[in-house]
């Protein structure tokens, strides 16, 4: 094992760059990286939900010998093999942000929020917001991805837990913003009274955000989302757009997992099983300059 | 030939019928189908697909294929983003915008026909090429466009119709133009039916072929434009997967693979149809896993309605 | 001597595809108003040479003079723009479109780029009504049409615009009684238009009552260029099949 | 024709250098891509689409297209891994899966050859219901398979290699063999080539055309097992949009859409230079930003590379 | 009346395409051993009318006895099962296959599914020999032969499996006059094994001496069947042409 932090080398292995929200939790990880002076690769499949892709990935990263692997599974059970793989080769595994299931693959330690009581938070906040009565609607993300069903877990448990609260309509619009837009506004054709619309991310929020504007119902409609990627923020900062979403610190998460893998393979201290990164509602008034400026986000 | 054998023979005759069966079955499922803001939606919807199997179908018609819209949208929409952002006019970067389709459309004509290499290749590559730009621009970041002119093509209507439509009426009137009335089009069916043939009549078949791709970048571009109105924004994943559904809308609507046939109004159909049942799906609350078994089994269902033509005529 | 210059001429054409040597320094003139009969065995090289002229295929080497310069065909549009049309074998229309369509294909008829289509119709319908072939509808693709109606919009086609060498390779194969004789008396009348004409055809009958001069290949090689009447109708078969020239005081 | 105008003309011959001058590139750029390690990983990332490449390329030589072979394997794969979470014996399950994926090829040429309908609406058809119903069957849940069947198949060696290999050397030996010695090959050559004349000749077209497609179905559904072998589980999202893959992996080969040429073993090939792009720019390091670019570039170059082969032949 | 039974009787054929009648109560009859040329002007209907008796298209109305008994031809495979064997005027050859392929197409050798290529090779050169047709190479592609190389293919094709009717739809437009004359030699040889032949061609001179009987169409219309003998060719060439048959008291 490396003594020197000059020939420490980690392989962090996200599931979509292409999404600001992988890119924040590598700005996070990079900054960390710097911190140590240690070498990393910040390394993703092309496209989220090609896991034979990320499987590819983590296969070529277990050729270069890393010290270390942070891994965002895109899957919870298909990636086992590969965690397998890497504790075969004596390399430790520390996953982030998404889990992989229990099973024979050994894990360090996991780095993340905890999606499900996230949104269920969510879900309570909405149902206040519309004081405890109403219908909503969510649009999932894609269908068979550990995170998707977390979160809806998550909202649901809330829902169901309000008698005067309907689910009315829930559709899977695959985190992406157009197929948002489209399931939106077909849920104010069918659901006209609709209350609040939950997008499972901010691409499909903003998705729903426009439906809603496009309808003229800004007023009457909450629409909340997930990540707190920019284009979120601006839409809150302006005012009228997005109501809500839900900052899951991802920088953090990036930043914590890192620092996670440095300590085990150089200490070898023992982690915890769950180090909890926490997240918070941020609401148009919490999106002030000074929370920019951490950020580094600039808007106009 | 009868006015009744010509109406029965014209090939937008029975894909309309198939449209209207399709509209009629989801007027009686669901209450909210026939409701006038629900056809503004579709209508709205439509457009994006619409537009890009107007070009789609033209290189159909040629026998090739383009799979790279998805990604040449996804370009110019993140390109007019990017200058918006940079404090250019907005109509300098919709420019821009439409200018970088065009050449994205123009480089895979220039490719396939300078290199003969197989257009489902090129295209393809371009494809990975337009989407890997488009995140390198941005970084991957999605802007936000809130400038007038694309709310307004986003969200205003004209004469009671939503603007997107009419940019699609706009596109198929002079696509029908151009592949009916014009010399172009007669060699770009010319080029379909038997391209050795047309070379050997001494039409310019590289330069024809390279202009159809040309046109089809463009029109990826121009529904770039409706797309960064109706999202207001610039995501640099947007329109994935998307050039399947237009070729579906292209093929649906009657147009052969084999090239040097069909009417481009079809895919116009063929687009509402494709739309038709997602949004139907959508209002009817069918759950996600039941709704692509169901769009699977509609596409089938609405291109062998339409093959009974045929049988009828035999 | 103070021969004319020949409209078209072929100098040591060869041509291998592969492996295979279709033509072996083929030679070949054509004056103006004159008509050239093609002779040879299947597979004798002869598509191959005038496709050569044609510009449908390129030659693997020796050279080809129009006029008496130097012509650097390289493909179809050269071709024309020396004037050259061509008949092909395999007739070359596009299956998928009508008569007119392909009668005018690569030089519609337009204003501003938009397609003249009545006029198109009507010249299309006069030009095979000239051979006389019975087409009931000119609305039809050409893929549905018999053998010998095909062949007529095909002629058509190569005499229809301002040709001065015409190549016909077997344009009456299919073609009825009546029809090969339209075709006939279309060549004679082309002839005394000064256009040169290179036909290739298979029914001696034909070509020695019609033709001025004729070629014949065998195995891609020249056998004999001569005057047709040089010859007897026998004497000529016989050089087709053996390949040999008969040898004889009068020859060219 | 002498030895060495055999050797050139040869389809195999040019893809493989192509391939080879790939090799020497990605040696030459990274020290990691000719080690043991990676040439395993290399075989192991190959198989699946390699599998999928020989169904699509005997589908794409009779001029047909099959869209749905991702979904098929998804569809056999929750299957397989269904059966097994119900404690059914684990090669009952694999038989189960395989038989799953068959049928929907049967089902793919049955409605393609009976309703006259076009492969890439059926297909695309059959790409919706298959996803959906892998969907349905499972409720969206990726169930976990640590069988040591299914282990081994994922990770052990044999001689040296990783298994799937050996499920793809089985695949294009019996393939070859079918394609180029059998009748029913010779059969498949002469629909690609001109349907309407294998018609005339009494070649049972619908029923040839049906026992490919089924082989399709087949072959995806053995990429499933080999996906579960590799996964150890069944996630019902797997392969999604796998089959440009493989389409691509054939068209680089060198087998065109067009139909009735084509060497079968080529694909394999063609599977190997897409593998090798993906794999070589991973271990490169290169941003995925820039990968969709590069393998954009690869792509169009290979094919170009490989097409000089007929510009030397003229 | 003691006449044997005809191999095939076509009575009362029409077809029509889309708005187009083709063919009108068209009918034809053929015995063993006979040959029956099938004469017409080019869109007469020939070739569709041997279509529907292949296969290759299915009439609107009418019946086809095989004979003596109704037969029920909806595809190809239920001509040959009939034995009827047809060159097809597009000749219908892929163009992809070599020689061989396109010979056996359909009816490969083979054992236990594995084709027997040697002997499919080594049968093809002996079927080709026999017209005389000049092949480089039987590797090579179809679509790379002469015109008359193909037609040889398919003409070998139909002669090569046993058949007892062989439909020719002009099956030396594209031959040689050598080439030609084996084919005339061949379908002498077909009839003296009892074979019926529909022979369809634009050649009067060929048709009048080796034809037993003739059927002339016009228009889609039968116009006259009898023995050829009956008639001049002079006479046969005017009803050709003006479809209206020639008065005789011999006529049958
Ligand atoms: N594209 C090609 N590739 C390979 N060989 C070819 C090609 N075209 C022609 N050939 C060969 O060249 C030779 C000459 O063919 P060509 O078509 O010129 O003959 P032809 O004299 O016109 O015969 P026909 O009277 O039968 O039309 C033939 O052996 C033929 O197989
Ligand atoms: N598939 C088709 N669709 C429409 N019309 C057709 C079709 N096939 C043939 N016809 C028409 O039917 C008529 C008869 O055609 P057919 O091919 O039988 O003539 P033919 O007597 O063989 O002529 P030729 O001597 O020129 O070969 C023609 O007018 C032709 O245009
Ligand atoms: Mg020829
Ligand atoms: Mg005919």
């Amino acid at each position: 094992m490396p003594a020197t932090a000059q020939d420490f080398s980690l392989s962090f292995i996200v599931k979509d760059m292409t999404n600001p929200y992988y890119w924040r939790m590598g700005e996070g990880a990079k900054r960390a990286a710097e911190e140590l002076g240690i070498e990393m690769n910040f390394v993703s499949a092309a496209t989220n939900g090609d896991i034979e892709g990320q499987i590819a990935v983590v296969e070529t990263e277990l050729v270069k010998s890393p010290d270390a692997i942070v891994l965002v599974p895109m899957n919870g059970t298909a990636l086992i093999p590969k965690v397998m793989e890497a504790n075969s080769l004596g390399i430790p595994v520390i996953t982030a942000d998404t889990r992989v299931d229990d099973g024979p693959g050994k894990v360090e330690t996991f780095v993340g929020l905890d999606e499900e009581e996230s949104f269920a938070g969510m879900a309570e906040w909405v149902v206040a917001q519309i004081g405890g009565a109403g219908e909503v609607a969510i649009l999932e993300g894609f269908r068979g991805s550990s995170t998707a069903e977390l979160r809806l877990n998550g909202m649901m448990r809330v829902f169901n837990s309000y008698p005067d609260v309907e689910v009315v309509a829930s559709i899977a619009a695959d985190w992406d913003q157009e197929k948002g837009l489209k399931a939106a506004e077909d849920i104010l054709q069918a659901h006209p009274e609709v209350d609040a619309i939950l997008g499972t991310n901010d691409l499909m929020a903003m998705g729903a955000v426009q439906a809603v504007q496009g309808a003229g119902m800004s007023d009457q409609i909450i629409v909340v989302g997930d990540d707190a990627i920019p284009s979120a923020l601006a839409s809150m900062r302006a005012g009228g757009g997005l109501n809500a979403t839900i900052d899951g610190n991802t920088d953090q998460v990036g930043y914590e997992a890192v620092m996670a893998a440095y300590r085990f393979v150089t200490e070898g201290v023992e982690l915890d099983e769950w180090i909890v990164v926490p997240s918070s509602i941020l609401e148009p008034a919490d999106v002030t300059d000074e929370y920019l400026a951490a950020r580094g986000i600039e808007l106009d | 030939m009868t006015m009744f054998e010509k109406i029965r023979t014209y090939p937008l005759t029975w894909i309309v019928v198939v449209a209207l069966v399709l509209a009629f079955a989801l007027t009686m499922a669901s209450p909210y189908f026939l409701t006038s803001g629900n056809i503004n939606n579709l209508l709205k919807q439509v457009s994006i697909v619409a537009i890009l199997a107007a070009g789609q179908s033209m290189v159909i018609i040629t026998g090739g294929i383009d799979l790279s819209v998805g990604s040449v949208l996804a370009l110019s929409a993140v390109t007019i983003g990017w200058l918006i952002q940079a404090d250019v006019h907005p109509l300098i970067a919709t420019f821009c915008g439409l200018a970088m389709g065009t050449l994205c459309g123009f480089i895979n004509g220039f490719i396939i026909t300078r290199g003969r290499i197989a257009p489902f290749i090129v295209t393809l590559g371009m494809l990975g090429i337009a989407r890997g730009m488009a995140l390198v621009i941005t970084g991957g970041v999605s802007y936000q466009i809130l400038e007038p002119l694309f709310l307004t093509i986003g969200n205003s209507k004209f004469l009671g119709l939503p603007i997107p439509i009419y940019f699609v009426i706009v596109t198929y009137f002079v696509i029908h133009i151009v592949m009916h009335y014009r010399v172009f089009g007669q060699h770009i069916y010319a080029i379909g039916g038997e391209e050795r043939v047309a070379r050997l009549q001494g039409i310019k078949v590289d330069r024809e072929k390279l202009k159809v791709y040309t046109i089809s970048g463009f029109l990826a571009a121009l529904a770039a434009v409706v797309m960064v109105g109706r999202l207001a924004a610039t995501p640099p994943s947007v329109a994935q997967g998307i050039e399947l559904q237009a070729i579906a809308a292209v093929i649906i609507g009657g147009i052969s693979f084999t090239g040097g046939r069909g009417l481009v109004l079809t895919a116009l159909v063929g687009a509402l149809i494709m739309a038709m049942i997602t949004n139907g799906l959508n209002i009817l609350g069918i759950s996600s896993f039941w709704q692509q078994v169901l769009i699977g089994v509609v596409i089938i269902a609405a291109v062998w309605l339409d093959n009974l033509k045929s049988a009828a005529r035999q | 001597m103070n021969q004319p210059v020949p409209l078209v001429e072929m100098r040591n054409i060869s041509k291998h595809f592969g492996g295979l040597q279709a033509l072996t320094d083929a030679c070949l003139d054509l004056y103006p108003g004159e008509v050239v009969g093609v002779l040879g065995h299947n597979g004798a090289g002869k598509s191959t040479l005038m496709k050569i002229l044609a510009g449908a295929q390129t030659a693997s080497s020796g050279e080809i003079l129009i006029n008496g310069d130097v012509a650097d065909i390289q493909d179809p549009n050269d071709a024309r723009a020396y004037g050259i049309e061509t008949i092909y074998q395999e007739l070359a229309l596009c299956g998928n479109l009508d008569a007119p369509s392909n009668l005018f294909m690569g030089r519609e008829l337009h204003k501003w780029g938009f397609l003249r289509k009545r006029e198109m119709r009507r010249e299309a319908a006069e030009a095979l009504s000239k051979l006389n072939i019975r087409i009931k509808s000119l609305e039809t693709d050409v893929e549905m049409m018999s053998g010998g109606q095909r062949q007529s919009i095909s002629i058509s086609r190569a005499v229809h615009f301002d040709a001065k060498i015409i190549i016909m390779d077997e344009p009456t194969a299919a073609l009825g009684m009546e029809e090969s004789k339209k075709v006939v008396d279309l060549i004679q009348d082309l002839k005394e238009h000064g256009i040169g004409i290179l036909w290739i055809s298979h029914d001696i009958h034909d070509v020695y009552n019609f033709t001025d001069r004729i070629v014949i290949f065998h195995g891609g090689k020249n056998v004999m260029t001569a005057r047709t009447k040089d010859f007897t109708q026998d004497e000529i078969v016989s050089m087709i099949i053996s390949g040999t020239p008969v040898k004889k005081e009068a020859a060219v």
